[in-house]
């Protein structure tokens, strides 16, 4: 279905089929009609200095939102994760590699200047420039160049082919700025609210914009988005009545928030997981037979009700989730069999051998992961030594560096980006180091392949390879909880993250 | 030590000469201190360049970054141009947030200001009073109760209370918000509603710590020859204590509070992070996960400085308390 | 010893019996543990007292009395190990720091200053941050972050002391720095050092949960009594056991000994 | 006046209670009764319980003592009645006069605040009126500048003065009693007299009722006119001043009276001086403090000094406190680094400091100090503090050791059943005993006796010298025997040197110091030491001296001048007193010769 997104961009917008589509999502998820005004508080997981009005800079979840409040991105995400029309009227390309964007007319950022082809050059193209310091550099390296062809006409070409340009180009760090702009000590978007105060670290409060370019949108007055790191307090503040909005419930407070009348939880289901790294450069963590022995030797069902409280949806060892259009059902659930472990393990003749297994806090569930590994392995006569480490400085000096090494894989928005940034061979984050030129070839070949048909067949063949070969176990997808006030309207979830993939700002509504 | 020595010269000499050696030293701790500061921010495993752009940054993107940071400066020469900056009042550029240290502290040192300076306006008086009635009554029932009162306050981590504190004022109750977040412009219901949670959890540990020790210098002084001759001249008990005891004990009382009070300048880290109060604590916490070594530096600075500050403030106390030390 | 037991009042006697309760399940409490700590072994969370978990389970399903069993030890274990250090260093400074000459006093003073001049958690939170907190350097953090304390109280014994004659007498007689520190001034600071001792390891206690809380403190799966409380504090709306056990141990635990340094050193007064 | 009895005190008992429970009766049914207007001094030794009476007058008792008895004093009782009556009565009808005034004022207000106090609490006078009399009180107790001394604080005035101050506060309020808690005994003879003086006359002004704690008799037929002789609580003897001292009943009575004038047994005269002296000291400077760039001490304290000291000889220093007589035996001993001048032992030049000395040199000469209880380690048994010098000096240990500390015990007298006590539960003579014994283990030659009978009572003190004595002859010690009371020195010592101010004013024998002439400041000592007769301090000649204006503080003129009763004009403050030999064989530094200083 993803394939089908660009099409699905072009075609409908041609048919100007936009209001419609947008409509049918905000009606699914909010049966009453949306009234306007009110004014929430938001807390997010984290705040820091280093909160950033500059898209490009966006590290967390507090940033993705305050970004998608303050800017709007060429295209949106829908619940499946597809590339609606946003700025863009219609994104049109034939080999998938050369794009021509159509911008939608009368749109203004928040200083009053309207929006024109040149902004969007700049915002794209500024991805490339170090100075930038974009956190997708590695992502916008396939834009080759860009260039205004009129007032609202634009020309996108790619380094190679990719369909999948209008689902990345809704990601947050590519929403559009004013061209030329490199100050962020305010911003000046055309998103649906206005920046009035930021404080990095304490808080950002933004008020609504009359001049959104969706008419109508969006309902509240005002929204204050501040962070509370502390799990704990973060219930305790929704449930006290100081904020309307949380997210990152943690499985062990899904009873309290249940428990209050005045508030509700939504799943998302996210692609978001844990997975053990095998490295292929490691002749023990590369034997064909070692890999699948540990595959075997996860006990999915334990991590998912003991780990994430049933709050998780199990995974089979490749980075599709099954709720994701692209998932291929056809490869059989691995599931936990000791004895076909011990099997594998024997025939790799590593019975005696002896591995450090790294597990942090920083990646998440790791530690409870490798000790519930460790303790399998054991009975199998497999020796981990369970090597915890501080979270600080975890993902530059482990991760990928040892030959048994836990990581979190966040969700991309595509099946081609989480392939081509975490497992095509050529990958900087290639995680497991693994170099199966069959699967680089498929690769290449699905994203040139404009037949939808044809890229579900070739993505299905990618996760058989992974979940067969690569040496990456993955155990269960998290399911991200958020919880918010009762008379908050209008949410449903999108897999990319909490808080509707972080764009719940436009969406919801206060009903009272 | 006689008289006849203090007379020759103004009275006023004596103290200021033992105030001046006292900001003297506090002057070299503090660039003792401020050496180690830099030392061991420089152990930190990480660096800033990498932090900042993330896990999916090239080498040449970070290279870029250290010069523009010049952290491929050798460490002498980034100490010195570092304190430099500090002496005059830049601690330089945040690497993270991008923007000057000065500004992102004085967003917060406000702040942690305003909580402190409440904190101690309840928590003073409130020790004070603890202090005094354990000592004048040491030993008897009250003694006991009080005892056992300051020791109750600390036996818990302080998270918990704190937590506590919101289930039952915030979640349960709802008279107190959870979270400290003052509005911009508040009312005085407004501002003392949010501030009374954070004061009461760090007035809980200070309260303690101090009346404890205000106790203990009380009953020092308790034993002295002085105060069974007051009694003989048919001082009662709360003239005894007042205009007797308390001048002599006000340099250790002072000493006390000065260690207790500096506590909530860094010690505020967990109060802070439970009621989301942006302060200087939480900040500092926030640039060691960052590796924003200026902030933390500057942070570190502000705690020492502080700490330095008070204990000069109490040892200045001391010796105008002290006709001995005051008059030579 | 059970002489000057004997003699504690009752606060200190009960004290006294918490403290020894406690050092007792430290030494032996993962042998009785029922459970392996780590195990996820009940499919309810918060679970209430049961006679299979006879304090309920933890947030994630593990028995909560192994959970507290095993803890306990890291939290005594680690707290006196740390208090002994800090109090042996900074004690040991104090005492050369007193016989030695004066540009030695001067330099130690002045290092020791600069320490206690950097908050104590901001310091162990750059520490942790910094070399991670394995066990080991948990408790070396810990113990250095309490150093100068101890050796303020004891430098000041140690001086007042040296002024005595006894010391005076041994010096004139040829005795060596070492004698006059460890056989004429260190015994006569043991009593004082005690009591700083067991207010250190107070202080230990409460420090080590604060940094739990801030996730620095001991990695899961190990616990101490603080990460305890912290990770079931959610738990606490609803008064889990999970989150009241290990918080009452706590108190416990900080509470006697309190009580029990009170009672020790006030029998002295006396 | 209808009562003949103003204070009125029947079977008064203090209990306390043990630490093991016990209740113990430190003053045991003592009946007594002061008429208006006279002097009761209570005297004995230290646990005599003669302070716990004073205190129970006041309706006080210290660490949760018990009174019981009657206790009347003027119309009102002070026995069983609340603490708010005794407060009323406290400071205000029954006033109280501590022993170390230095200590019992507050060192944080200023003089004249604390006198008046009384009278302000109580409300017997305004604060002016207060204040108008203090300051009469000040001039009657011939304190300096009365009008402004009441601006100062504690620590800007000497004992003596404080001591005084005191008597003014107990006297604010004209109470009916006013209790004196030995008011001297921590004072210089020579201030002492002139306290004692004040004191005299204006309780003979005021007409004020009084009773008087002491340990020394002799200050106490100063001032009593009835003497009450106390012992474990218990009174030995009770009667008027003049008839117990000429015809003391009770033995007790009559030892405390030998013990007050001490003898020790007659010494072999030291063997003839040999060519070097044992130890000899030249031309000490020496002082405390930072030193400075001419090498001179912050504050110093000897100035060329000398002394020589035979085999077997005792050499007694005496001075009043601050005259450097400690200092010397420190820079002897190698604990004070002398900034000029030497110390020879055996005529073989002792290095300065402790560390350049050889263990040979420091075991041969030992020091004893003052208070035993700071002496000796609380932490060591008795075994232990005497072992360690046997095997730092001789490498003694096991059953050698054993047998020697044993024989140490024998030496001075204490039973072998102390060896594994530690000091605290030793009593005060014991510990003096056991801090010489410390000193005798190294086998020395000289032992330096810093005030080692200072702070004994005095039936205790005449036992240690006589032990002192004894040793000497049993062993041929040689001593360096420093004290503040002369009648001490004069009981052990072949020789006696004066000091005042880190200086050498007279050096002489013994017997030399029996008569004039003296030295000036000597003749002062000697003089202020009161004699066992009532009547004595009426008689007693001398008056503070005016000190002499406008005196360059050179450090040549003689130091005593200021004080000096015999000082003349135009040579004393000018040149530099000589060092004269007088007829009796004495070196003294002074301008006047015999015939001057005969009379």
């Amino acid at each position: 279905m993803t394939g089908a997104t660009s099409m699905d961009v072009s075609r409908r917008a041609l048919l100007g089929g936009l209001a419609a589509g947008l409509a049918a999502s905000g009606v699914r998820a909010a049966p009453s009609t949306p009234r306007h005004g009110g004014s929430i508080r938001v807390a997010s997981i984290a705040t820091s200095t280093a909160d950033t009005l500059d898209p490009a800079k966006g590290n967390n979840s507090t940033d993705y939102m305050r970004h998608y409040m303050l800017y709007s991105g060429l295209t949106q995400y829908d619940g499946q994760l597809r590339g609606r029309p946003g700025l863009a009227e219609r994104m049109e390309t034939r080999d998938n590699v050369n794009w021509s964007i159509r911008l939608r007319r009368g749109v203004h950022f928040h200083n009053g200047k309207p929006l024109s082809a040149e902004d969007v050059v700049w915002s794209l193209m500024r991805h490339r420039d170090p100075k930038t310091g974009s956190k997708v550099a590695n992502i916008a390296e396939q834009f080759a160049g860009a260039r205004a062809t009129g007032p609202l006409d634009l020309q996108v070409r790619l380094t190679g082919p990719n369909p999948e340009l209008p689902a990345i180009l809704a990601g947050s760090h590519f929403v559009i700025i004013e061209n030329g702009r490199r100050d962020f000590s305010t911003a000046n978007g055309t998103g649906p609210y206005i920046c009035r105060a930021f404080a990095p670290g304490i808080r950002t409060v933004v008020t609504r914009n009359p001049n959104y370019w969706k008419p109508g949108r969006p309902y509240l007055d005002r929204i204050e988005l501040i962070g509370i790191s502390d799990e704990i307090s973060r219930v305790n503040a929704l449930l006290s009545g100081d904020v309307q909005m949380i997210n990152a419930v943690s499985p062990g407070s899904v009873k309290r928030v249940r428990a209050s009348a005045a508030h509700q939880l939504m799943e998302t289901p996210s692609g978001i997981y844990t997975d053990l790294i095998m490295r292929a450069d490691n002749p023990v963590t590369s034997n064909p037979d070692f890999i699948l022995a540990m595959k075997y030797l996860t006990d999915r069902e334990l991590i998912k009700r003991a780990l994430f409280r049933g709050y998780a949806t199990i995974g089979n060892d490749q980075p599709i989730p099954p709720f994701h259009p692209m998932y291929n059902s056809n490869i059989p659930q691995r599931p936990f069999d000791p004895e076909r472990a011990r099997f594998h393990l024997r025939k790799a003749g590593l019975q005696n051998v002896r591995l450090p297994i790294y597990v942090s806090q920083a990646a998440n569930a790791s530690v409870d992961m490798g000790s519930i590994l460790q303790e399998h392995a054991a009975q199998i006569g497999l020796k981990l030594a369970v090597n915890r480490v501080p979270g600080d400085g975890y993902w530059a000096t482990h991760w990928m560096k040892h030959p048994l090494t836990y990581g979190n894989n966040n969700a991309r928005a595509t099946a081609d980006l989480t392939f081509t940034l975490n497992y095509q061979s050529q990958a900087a984050m290639n995680t497991t180091g693994w170099h199966n030129p069959r699967f680089d070839r498929l690769l290449a070949e699905a994203r040139a392949s404009t037949d939808i048909a044809r890229r579900k067949a070739i993505f299905g063949e990618l996760q058989w390879l992974v979940h067969e070969y690569c040496g990456v176990s993955i155990p269960a997808f998290i399911t991200l909880l958020d919880g918010y006030d009762r008379r908050l309207k209008g949410l449903f979830p999108i897999p990319l993250g909490g808080f509707m993939g972080y764009t719940f700002a436009e969406y919801v509504w206060w009903d009272a | 030590m006689s008289g006849s020595a203090s007379a020759q010269r103004p009275t006023w000499i004596a103290p200021l000469r033992l105030i001046a050696a006292r900001i003297g030293a506090a002057l070299l701790t503090l660039l003792l201190v401020s050496m180690v500061i830099f030392a061991i921010s420089g152990l930190l495993p990480g660096d800033a360049a990498q932090e900042a752009l993330g896990q999916g940054a090239t080498a040449g993107q970070i290279a870029a970054l250290r010069h523009e940071m010049g952290l491929d400066q050798p460490g002498p020469v980034r100490y010195v141009r570092w304190l430099g900056g500090i002496v005059k009042g830049d601690p330089g550029t945040s690497i993270v947030a991008n923007q000057p240290v000065s500004k992102i502290i004085s967003e917060r040192l406000p702040n942690t200001l305003r909580l402190a300076a409440l904190t101690s306006m309840v928590a003073v008086p409130l020790a004070f009073l603890i202090g005094v009635f354990s000592a004048i009554a040491r030993g008897r029932r009250l003694d006991r109760a009080l005892n056992v009162l300051t020791l109750s306050m600390v036996a818990l981590p302080e998270f918990l209370v704190a937590t506590l504190a919101v289930l039952l004022f915030a979640v349960k109750l709802r008279w107190l918000p959870s979270i400290a977040l003052v509005p911009q412009e508040p009312t005085l219901g407004e501002f003392l509603r949010a501030y009374t949670m954070p004061v009461i959890s760090l007035a809980v540990i200070v309260v303690a710590q101090m009346a404890r020790m205000i106790r203990a210098a009380i009953i020092a002084e308790l034993d002295r020859p002085y105060v069974e001759m007051a009694r003989l001249k048919g001082v009662r008990p709360g003239r005894l204590i007042f205009r007797h005891v308390l001048p002599n004990a006000i340099g250790p009382i002072v000493n006390a509070m000065a260690l207790s009070l500096s506590y909530l300048f860094g010690g505020a880290i967990i109060v802070e992070t439970i009621f989301s109060y942006p302060g200087l604590a939480s900040l500092m916490v926030n640039a060691v996960t960052s590796r924003d070594m200026p902030l933390l530096q500057a942070c570190a600075m502000i705690f020492c400085a502080t700490y330095l500050l008070l204990v000069l403030i109490a040892d200045t106390v001391a010796i105008l308390a002290n006709p001995q030390l005051r008059k030579g | 010893m059970l002489h000057a037991a004997r003699r504690l009042p009752l606060s200190g006697k009960i004290g006294l019996a918490i403290v020894l309760f406690w050092l007792m399940v430290a030494l032996i409490g993962p042998f009785i543990a029922p459970y392996t700590p780590g195990a996820f072994v009940s499919e309810e969370v918060f679970a209430g007292s049961s006679g299979k978990f006879w304090f309920g389970s933890d947030f994630l399903g593990r028995d909560v009395l192994s959970r507290l069993l095993v803890g306990a030890r890291f939290t005594v274990g680690l707290s006196v190990l740390a208090a002994t250090l800090a109090c042996a260093t900074g004690t040991g400074l104090a005492l050369t720091a007193a016989v030695g000459p004066r540009w030695v006093d001067e330099l130690l003073s002045r290092a020791m200053d600069t320490m206690i001049s950097i908050p104590g958690k901001v310091f162990a939170l750059v520490m942790v941050a910094a070399f991670g907190s394995s066990l080991m350097l948990l408790t070396l953090i810990v113990a250095i972050t309490y150093v100068p304390g101890n050796f303020r109280i004891a430098r000041s014994l140690a001086v007042g002391l040296a002024r005595l004659d006894y010391v005076e007498v041994a010096r004139a007689r040829g005795e060596g720095r070492l004698h006059l520190a460890l056989v004429e001034m260190l015994p006569n600071m043991i009593r004082p050092l005690f009591a700083d001792i067991g207010l250190r390891f107070v202080f230990i206690v409460l420090l080590l949960s604060g940094l739990s809380f801030l996730g620095l403190g001991l990695q899961p799966p190990d616990a101490d009594l603080g990460s305890l409380v912290r990770e079931n504090v959610s738990g606490l709306g609803e008064g889990a056991l999970a989150v009241l056990v290990p918080a009452l141990a706590i108190a416990s635990l900080t509470v006697s000994v309190n009580l029990l340094i009170d009672a020790a050193t006030q029998g002295k007064a006396r | 006046m209808t009562t003949p009895s103003h204070v009125d005190v029947r079977d008064l008992s203090v209990t306390v209670r043990r630490p093991d429970g016990t209740l113990l009766r430190i003053v045991d049914s003592v009946s007594f009764s002061i008429p208006r207007g006279e002097v009761l001094a209570l005297i004995g030794e230290s646990g005599s319980g003669k302070t716990t009476i004073a205190l129970s007058l006041m309706g006080y008792a210290r660490g949760g003592a018990v009174i019981s008895g009657q206790i009347r004093v003027g119309n009102a009782s002070l026995d069983g009645v609340g603490p708010a009556s005794l407060a009323a009565q406290r400071g205000n009808r029954i006033t109280y006069v501590a022993q170390s005034a230095a200590a019992a004022f507050n060192p944080s207000r200023r003089i004249i605040d604390q006198v008046i106090e009384p009278a302000l609490i109580h409300r017997t006078a305004a604060a002016p009126a207060a204040r108008e009399r203090a300051i009469g009180l000040f001039r009657a107790l011939a304190l300096p500048t009365p009008e402004t001394i009441g601006e100062r604080y504690p620590h800007e005035l000497s004992g003596g003065q404080l001591q005084r101050l005191m008597a003014a506060m107990a006297l604010i309020t004209k109470p009916d009693v006013v209790i004196f808690d030995e008011p001297t005994t921590a004072l210089d003879v020579t201030t002492q007299v002139e306290v004692l003086q004040a004191f005299r006359r204006v309780f003979r002004e005021e007409g004020a009722t009084g009773v008087y704690v002491s340990h020394d008799l002799a200050v106490v037929a100063q001032m009593a006119d009835h003497i009450l002789v106390l012992n474990g609580g218990k009174v030995r003897e009770q009667n008027s001043a003049a008839t117990l001292i000429a015809e003391p009943q009770d033995d007790y009575t009559r030892m405390l009276m030998s013990a007050a004038q001490p003898v020790v047994q007659a010494i072999t005269p030291p063997a003839p001086k040999a060519a070097t002296p044992l130890l000899e000291i030249d031309g000490i400077f020496a002082g405390y403090g930072p030193i400075d760039r001419e090498g001179r001490p912050a504050n110093p304290v000897l100035s060329a000094v000398s002394l020589s000291i035979g085999k077997g000889a005792a050499l007694g220093v005496i001075g009043e406190s601050g005259s450097g007589k400690s200092t010397v035996a420190r820079v002897v001993a190698g604990l004070l680094t002398p900034t000029a001048g030497t110390v020879s032992l055996d005529g073989e030049v002792l290095a300065p400091t402790l560390a350049e000395r050889t263990r040979e040199q420091l075991r041969r000469v030992q020091i004893v100090f003052q208070n035993a209880d700071v002496a000796l380690n609380p932490a060591h048994s008795v075994g232990e503090i005497l072992a360690r010098p046997l095997r730092f000096y001789h490498g003694k240990t096991g059953a050698d050791a054993r047998r020697r500390v044993n024989e140490l015990l024998d030496l001075t007298r204490l039973p072998s059943s102390v060896i594994d006590r530690r000091c605290g539960e030793l009593s005060g003579g014991q510990k003096q005993r056991v801090n010489l014994a410390r000193a005798l283990a190294a086998e020395p030659d000289i032992i330096l006796c810093d005030e080692v009978t200072s702070a004994l009572d005095t039936v205790v003190r005449g036992a240690i010298l006589d032990l002192l004595g004894d040793l000497r002859r049993d062993l041929g010690l040689a001593y360096l025997f420093i004290s503040h009371d002369i009648a001490t020195v004069k009981a052990l010592c072949d020789e006696i040197v004066v000091f005042y101010k880190g200086t050498r004013v007279e050096h002489g024998t013994s017997d030399a110091y029996a008569a004039p002439p003296y030295h000036p400041y000597t003749e002062l000592l000697i003089t202020s030491v009161p004699e066992l007769r009532p009547g004595w301090l009426a008689d007693y000649p001398y008056q503070p001296v005016a000190p002499v204006a406008n005196v360059t503080q050179s450090s040549d003129i003689c130091r005593f001048l200021q004080r000096c009763p015999r000082s003349r004009q135009g040579l004393c403050d000018i040149a530099a007193p000589p060092l004269r030999t007088l007829e009796n064989g004495s070196r003294i530094l002074c301008h006047l010769d015999t015939s001057e200083l005969a009379h």
